[in-house]
């Protein structure tokens, strides 16, 4: 019987080794794979790389791994948020080095690593810095650079629903970088909040199958969402709305 | 040049907006250009795309029905209209990249007389960089439309003959809605589409230092 | 309103012009839009360029088409089959340009011209006949050719549903070229067994966003599916079991 | 050589499916291959691809219970099991070109003793061409296997120094199983993995015409 599922989120996040490059997926809040960063900040592995939309905020997940000194490099395209204090610390200290990527050209990357491809000519940022030095080729009359695969060895990305054989389905525009995380990394680790019966995913609607899976955790249920139905009550961090945001 | 020949940036949403014709498939950029969402005819189906995954964005929800899973690029929480659609990241700028949005309305630092658009870095020394998918949007519609006070706070034109901010795209603008006059990018010039106000070409000739005829 | 349904096939087929290049979904049976192609051969645009994953069997569809003249070129992975005898006879008669594509190459080619890729770097075909004269390249250490997007005037496809945005959904393997055909053509035409209520499809299973798709056209059920469900009784080719072969 | 020392193409599937693990992602080439799925061991999860765009493929179904939408990559019907999935042909042919595939298992009409792979076309001049998704396939598993009777119907060897048919793919086989012999490709040689019956490397390199030790 092929079963993915780890019990824990330690578990989940074993074996990653210094030196290792690790995506994260999200967007914002929605995708970020908490409690699989917060593992992994646990688990103590440095000198990462990372790819990320994001570099972080405020002081806990991504941030919090930065402010720990355990990565090296990240690549991503929008480091720059109003509470990305870790991140903009360590940048000027010349403490972490960065690949700025446009949004797209990053998650094509993504996407041509996934799928077997070498390199691709993208139309996105010829002309500015962020395509200074690259090869350039003008097709059909449109200017073009070559864009090169981003791989990973590890990939943390978050579902709504998974089964034992790696099957994922998630929740809205918390989709983003999941699916082509999950196919980009040598091992890709999933948090779900729910896992399933094999069977259960409608096989017309699983976004991410199981072959590109290696490990499923399950988180228990996003606080804005019982029974499956969406329930709010909280803030665009997932806070509950009354409380003190003392909570993640 | 009388601050009543300006027109507010609530008023600029709502010029542009009327300028959205049914069935377009459109994305509002950061900022400002999120407004025109506020103005489009309730009456008209028009599509709004938001790159991190969503085709048939609805408007913002209610206090307590905040979903953390459902937001827009601006990472704002908003809904998903009947119709609607998700889709991964690759897939999202696949659909930008490939020429499927009908326009998109971006900010801009500063436009060219070519079509550059300089919407992303200051260029300043010890700005931490950040593009997000601005470069992606930039080259992504088959329209680019700028929404942008024309002059900077320091009073310069932010419409110029070559930017000197770092590019985001490359001839990339078709127009520029400001504050003063609605401008079309035609032939490696810009042209007064519509004056708003009292304002006339030669005032904004003299505003811009530009050769608007 | 939105309405992007057109009540029958020819409205659904009409406007397509002499020398167009047209691509037409399906691999067998399975998602093939017969009804959309019987309205191009009743249509009469000629001179056409075919993008498809096969050149037409039997008599009718695709090989009617063929037959009757109106194709002077044709891309596709797999023209012959043990009933390809209308796409055979033209080839060796030098009445028809064949362009043969590995199968994954096609996909992704397609999948490039919907997704605005001036080009990418495939390691399908390399070394071999069909990757002689493209440009190749080696990059960390595996041998490469450079393939180039296309793209199509029209796309001809079939989807299980579809709604009056044209979000479609297919059903199983039909799925196959749906999708990336339908995001790499000026203008997409999808004929549905089924029209749905707009909200009907489930946002997070639409397959083909409405964005791709120009115009949908209702056919009625597969003969296979009565009120959604599979009640079997065909053959592979979608003939009654029990029937006499007569139907198409 | 006697007919006794041969193994039957069902033997032959067996025999690969025993080399098979659980868990294991699979894709069995149209023709001979398919039958491998027939000694699947019932009580093990090995995962079927077909690149039409199905992964967790299951068997035949009943007559009666043929659904034209549910074929694989030979047009045939067959069945999905629970644990699924469904997709495009793009997303399906990265898959496998993605090197996510773990085994895949084709025909040949030649094996070079480089590792070079020769099943898509005898090259005749009047033959209608047609690759599909061999070339795909060729390059696109971890470990690439060729089921195939030793020697052609013409008596030559399948395995050769140096493919004279057109190639599929360069490089890409790992491992060849035969009716005589299994042979691994190991630093551009075959070595002969494990002899079936009576057969010896001597009696092989007689057949074959290659070096074998």
């Amino acid at each position: 019987m092929i079963d993915k599922t780890v019990t824990d989120v330690a578990q989940a996040v074993a074996g990653i080794a210094d030196g290792s490059t690790v995506m994260i997926g999200g967007f914002g809040r929605a995708g970020q794979p908490v409690e699989l960063i917060d593992a992994l900040i646990e688990q103590g592995a440095g000198d990462l790389t990372i790819v990320s939309n994001n570099a972080g905020n405020g002081d806990t997940g991504l941030a919090a791994l930065l402010a720990k000194g355990r990565v090296r490099r990240i690549i991503c395209s929008f480091p720059r948020q109003h509470d990305s204090w870790v991140f903009d610390g360590l940048y000027r200290a010349g403490e972490i080095e960065l690949e700025l990527v446009p949004q797209g050209n990053l998650a094509e990357r993504i996407r041509a690593a996934g799928a077997g491809i070498g390199g691709f000519f993208s139309p996105t940022g010829v002309g500015t810095q962020l395509a200074e030095g690259k090869e350039e080729r003008t097709i059909d009359g449109r200017r073009y650079a070559l864009e090169y695969p981003v791989r990973a060895d590890y990939a943390l990305i978050s579902a709504h629903r998974g089964d034992r054989w790696g099957n994922l389905v998630y929740r809205e525009t918390a989709r983003n970088f999941g699916p082509i995380m999950a196919a980009a990394a040598g091992t890709t680790v999933a948090q779900v909040d729910e896992l399933v019966e094999l069977g259960a995913l409608d096989p017309e609607a699983v976004v991410t199958p199981g072959i590109f899976t290696n490990r499923v955790v399950a988180v228990g249920p996003r606080s804005w969402v019982r029974d499956g139905g969406f329930v709010g009550g909280v803030d665009i961090d997932g806070n509950p709305l009354s409380g003190s945001g003392a909570s993640r | 040049m009388s601050a009543s020949s300006r027109v507010s940036r609530q008023e600029l949403a709502q010029r542009i907006a009327e300028d959205i014709p049914e069935g377009a498939y459109v994305n509002l950029g950061i900022g400002a250009p999120t407004l025109v969402a506020n103005y489009l005819p309730a009456d008209l189906e028009i599509i709004l795309h938001t790159e991190n995954g969503l085709l048939g964005m609805g408007p913002a929800p209610a206090v307590g029905s905040v979903d953390p899973d459902l937001i827009n690029a601006g990472k704002q929480p908003v809904t998903a209209l009947a119709g609607a659609a998700y889709f991964h990241h690759a897939d999202s700028f696949g659909m930008m990249r490939g020429g499927h949005l009908d326009i998109c309305v971006l900010g801009a630092f500063q436009v060219g007389s070519n079509g550059d658009l300089a919407n992303w870095s200051t260029g300043a020394a010890d700005a931490i960089p950040a593009v997000g998918g601005a470069m992606d949007l930039a080259i992504g519609a088959r329209n680019v439309w700028i929404m942008t006070d024309l002059l900077a706070k320091s009073g310069e034109s932010k419409l110029v003959t070559e930017c000197t901010y770092p590019l985001t795209g490359v001839g990339c603008v078709s127009r520029v809605y400001t504050d003063y006059a609605v401008f079309d990018v035609i032939g490696n010039t810009f042209r007064v589409r519509e004056l708003f106000g009292d304002n006339t070409v030669e005032a904004l000739e003299d505003l811009t230092g530009l050769n608007l005829k």
